[in-house]
């Protein structure tokens, strides 16, 4: 078993039809990814990926017919609140939700519908999740992982990608990488996968990479020194960022002087925790 | 997306806060014309979108309309912090009993709005929160139910309100909340919120950010975007879709993903180099966007190498590489470039480029030594 | 309240349902002029508040202005279930295709909106929810979140719209929720939703009951009342807040709250009597509306004799008392009453009604015995 | 111990200032009730009731101040949502709301978000509560009830003192006595107060009484006849009223043929429920 998904995990895929949900649909078959159903309003009734994979008006009917416990989410922002309630109100226990760009107001709105629901929601603009050797769902390139005993948790996409590849050149394997997301408001945090590590058999040490912005390391950090027992190594990016400016999305506004690099890297070390100064450095330091 | 003053105010009054009657000029001419209508003393205020421009000269008073024009003459002649001021609003003077600070933002944390109150208003409000944080009240409000007349009630009791005023302060406030949530605001901001001598609430200052993501429902506002607060090629990416944004070093950067973008800046600075810009391609970027960033990159002039990392994901390493490929047709540069490719179709990216003259590395590591040597045997 | 077909359309269009471009006349001169303007065939509706109207004559169809005219002029002089009708709607005819019902309605189990969709459309709904139950898709709609695009879609997949139809549904169907919200409406509902033989969505009949007790935020529907469907003593009632239903007995009843209203007739009937009316005066009810819920059921000829059941609670039995006093020196009546006063302020009541001339009961099946004998005494 | 509120439960009165919110709260502090605040936005720092109980400004600063657990609503139909949101934002455990008039739509909206929280909500439009000798919150005169073993719920207001009375006049008392109001969308409903009573040790028998309209009674009858041990008495108001009118409130719509009195008649007959033709013989019912 892994933690969120494994090999049994049925996905169907919100917006197969498009350009980056075919090719990127293919890649999870390629990988042995149980992609069980595509969803595509207008197109039910049709098979996509060489004729093996149903597309279904809606994702209820998905579920109905294939199984289906996942859903991911890969269309564009301006459906994604709507497809992220559409998949919570057909039962999917976990969402998977990749776009980028959804505005801020319409995920409050969505958090808040949620918590009312009995549903786990990674992203938005996320790169998904990956058990290497198990599943892989989002973008995250199967190549650059094995299995192994370290679990990654990252706010970043292909800073992520950067760490597991690492991992994997020292040869070191990755029980499951999950990427949460770079939006000020999103659906689980740093704590809940951590948390969900901590219980993990599989998983004996911690990769958790963060950036500036917002506040989310800090209360990581303190999650770690009150409750954890494994060892963490943390990578903050953004050290050179002038403060003020956005770098790329929304989560790398610094708010009100709080959320630098260095305020989540002091955290961090107070916390017990190793702290790379590049991302290459992170396997030697799972070594020790 | 930053608004000026003149245009949050604009949106706060056409949902029921009352703003001062004032109009926006570009010339003196105008100015003066304004101030003549408007009769008595007038404020003349510059429009930036940086702060600060009280301190920098940026607000005077007018007597009357000649002394209007005068000071309208003055400030849009001005730069403040590098940004050159275009038009100036011309507000009535009012006479201030109170100054109030009423706000309403985004709290990631709590992922709801929250609203903040202070009866210490007219100040730097970020001031106030740092030395004396007890003075400012805030409210999260349920994003599906919105602001409730309670809260607002709430709000009136905490920062003392004189219960006179409560009528006028839940308009305003109501008014406010609806202005940041059918704008899709990140900030909406009252500041000063004034009680005038005459017991009028007045909104005298206001602030609004939009969020970016959700301008595609907000033609209007986006038609209002102000490209003077960005660079041109701040500007020139935007309308290609990436991130850009301009710094003082000498090694310029593209790379896909915000994150790794940040940590390869990060990186380079760890071996002695400075990044040169922050550019994210973001995720999928095609040839064409490719192309479009080297060409932003080589626009500065102080480049002296370029470190492409690419690790791909949703972004394809072929796309990438083609792009490079492209701009190099276009652009004629003797600037050394290091190129890391790993991930999705990384290898195609690497075969398509084989023949380009580029140094290529494997680790992030040896890509940002490498770019950093490259910059240095440039000089 | 209920609404007229054509206003309930304007409605609708205001919120982006297409609906056919027909106008409301008064007159058959007025109509034979909207015939003719609008050209071709048309369908002249009577606009009256109740259903059947079809099976009644209410809907000709008409070839041009002069049978439109015609039509009007039969329609508007008949009466449908007791209504006169007062206005006609002019709507050009249109060639259907097929027919879909589309209605929201508040589901109390579910303490939700419902919204339901059939493609057993233009036929009498209720029918079609008794036989055949599973033609009617329904999906409840959170009302914190609104109608979201995809419960749209899943109607549209159920009901087997051609895909080629969802856009136009889409805009029909968040137009009807819209209308539905915003007007505080307990029903909204397009019956038939047509499509054409041109391929166009068109609402072509709509109905909407709008809540009463939101009533006070809509003063422009409010303004669109019809009290033709209301006895005139009801109209009077409503406009002294009280409840008043005519019925078809000789006991005049007065009672606080509507649960015991109707059980003080149920008990009526059981003890071999017929109520002449419902009357619910209301909780915390003062002498004044009191004495004008006197005068109304005085003003039904049948009434032989009146039954007071007041239990205090929010009413007080002093108030009631007052008002039956005051009531009595204005209206000058044989009629016997029987009152029966409990609860807050009840012995004050009695004390002030000591000297009048009325029957007194203390249990309520005494003072039912009595108002039927009274009632049969006084025959 | 009673069900829902007892002698210890302290009160704060939204809309105390007014006209029938002083006179009701008379009403219950001569009767005992612990009205220990009230709440009038603007009037805070009064003191009311002859200066026995002060005003706030806010239900959370009463709540605070005084450890009211228990809000009473009494104030325009316009202000109550807004009133009963601010009481479950303020922690009460239990919101009674006698505001007639509601608007159906904030009602659905404010039960959508009372389902977030750890609040009952009783009405609105509804009479109140009253445990007799022990506490009387809302309108339920307290003289025509006296203590016993007869837990009473009904849908109506003064139908139920009427019965109360019926019971009195035969020296018959009542554990507790909820009246959960007429609207057709409202907070706690027949199932939930059966189930307290089944549960209560203080009640042996209980009285339900419907009125026509929604299927409330319908399914109370299939929980009373699936898990009640307790013997029921009923009683339906409306026999006698025209189909498709409204007989006072919005609750008493016959809606689409179902909720007749003939049907919950039946319905509750079927379920073992003794029904009675008129209010004045549930006692000799009881006795039997």
């Amino acid at each position: 078993m892994a933690i969120l998904a494994n090999k049994d995990t049925r996905v169907v895929v919100q917006g197969i039809t498009g350009r980056e949900g075919s090719f990127h649909s293919q890649l999870m078959l390629d990988y042995g990814t149980k992609v069980v159903a595509g969803m595509r309003p207008g197109k039910g009734g049709e098979w996509v990926l060489d004729g093996k994979v149903p597309v279904f008006d809606s994702v209820k009917v998905a579920v109905e017919a294939t199984g289906a416990d996942t859903s991911m989410i890969i269309v564009p922002a301006v459906a994604a609140p709507d497809s992220i309630l559409e998949a919570a109100d057909a039962g999917v226990r976990l969402i998977i939700c990749l776009t980028e760009g959804v505005p801020i107001q319409d995920m409050m709105r969505v958090r808040a519908y949620l918590d009312f629901k009995q549903v786990t929601l990674i992203g938005p603009n996320c790169p998904g999740l990956l058990t290497p050797s198990q599943t892989k769902i989002g973008f995250i390139p199967g190549n650059i992982s094995m299995p192994g005993n370290v679990g990654v948790v990252s706010r970043s996409g292909t800073l992520t990608y950067e760490v597991l590849n690492a991992l994997k050149q020292e040869g070191m394997g990755c029980s499951t990488c999950v990427g949460i997301g770079g939006d000020p408001v999103k659906g689980i945090s740093f704590i809940e996968v951590l948390q969900m590590f901590e219980d993990d058999p599989l998983t004996d040490q911690v990769v958790m990479i963060g950036e500036i912005g917002g506040t989310d390391e800090e209360k990581a950090a303190e999650y770690i020194n009150e409750k954890m027992t494994k060892p963490v190594v943390g990578f903050i990016a953004g050290k050179t960022a002038p403060p003020g400016k956005r770098m790329g999305h929304a989560g790398a506004i610094v708010e009100g002087g709080a959320g630098t690099a260095k305020d989540k890297v002091e955290a961090l070390k107070k916390a017990g925790v190793q702290v790379a100064d590049h991302p290459e450095q992170i396997p030697e330091m799972l070594k020790k | 997306m930053k608004l000026h003053e003149y245009i949050s105010k604009d949106i706060f009054a056409a949902y029921g806060v009352p703003t001062p009657k004032g109009h926006v000029a570009a010339t003196p001419k105008e100015a003066g014309k304004i101030a003549k209508d408007l009769g008595g003393r007038v404020v003349v205020k510059a429009q930036v979108l940086v702060g600060g421009r009280g301190k920098a000269g940026g607000i005077k008073l007018a007597e009357n309309a000649k002394e209007a024009r005068t000071a309208a003459e003055e400030i849009l002649a001005m730069e403040i912090k590098g940004l050159p001021v275009r038009k100036v609003l011309i507000d009535p003077a009012v006479e201030i009993a109170t100054e109030i600070y009423l706000g309403i933002t985004n709290d990631r944390a709590a992922r709801q709005p929250v609203i903040m109150a202070s009866a210490a208003g007219g100040v730097d409000i970020e001031e106030v929160a740092a030395k004396t944080p007890e003075k400012i009240i805030r409210a999260h409000v349920n994003p599906l139910l919105g602001l409730q007349d309670y809260q607002v009630r709430d709000l009136a009791v905490s920062i003392e309100l004189e219960r006179e005023h409560w009528d006028a302060f839940h308009k305003v406030t109501q008014g406010l909340w609806q202005a940041y949530q059918r704008s899709d605001a990140t900030l909406a901001e009252i500041n000063p919120l004034v009680i005038t001598k005459d017991g009028e609430l007045l909104a005298v200052d206001g602030k609004m950010l939009i969020d970016d993501n959700a301008l595609y429902r907000h033609a209007d506002l986006e038609a209002h975007r102000d490209i003077d607060v960005e660079a041109p090629a701040e500007v020139e990416a935007r309308e290609n879709e990436l991130t850009y944004i301009k710094l003082d070093g000498e090694i310029g950067c593209m790379v896909n993903g915000a994150g790794l973008a940040m940590a390869t800046m990060d990186i380079i600075k760890l071996f002695g180099g400075e990044p040169a810009n922050f550019l994210d391609i973001g995720g999928g970027a095609n040839a064409e966007k490719v192309a479009a960033a080297l060409r932003i990159i080589l626009q500065d002039k102080n480049v002296k190498a370029v470190l492409f990392n690419i690790f791909g994901g949703i972004t394809r390493g072929d796309e990438v590489a083609k792009g490079i490929l492209e701009a190099l047709k276009q652009i004629k540069t003797d600037v050394p470039m290091v190129v890391r490719l790993v991930g999705t179709n990384a290898e195609e990216g690497r075969a398509l480029l084989a023949d380009a003259n580029m140094i290529t590395a494997e680790s992030l590591a040896e890509a940002a030594q490498k770019a950093v040597q490259a910059a240095q045997g440039s000089k």
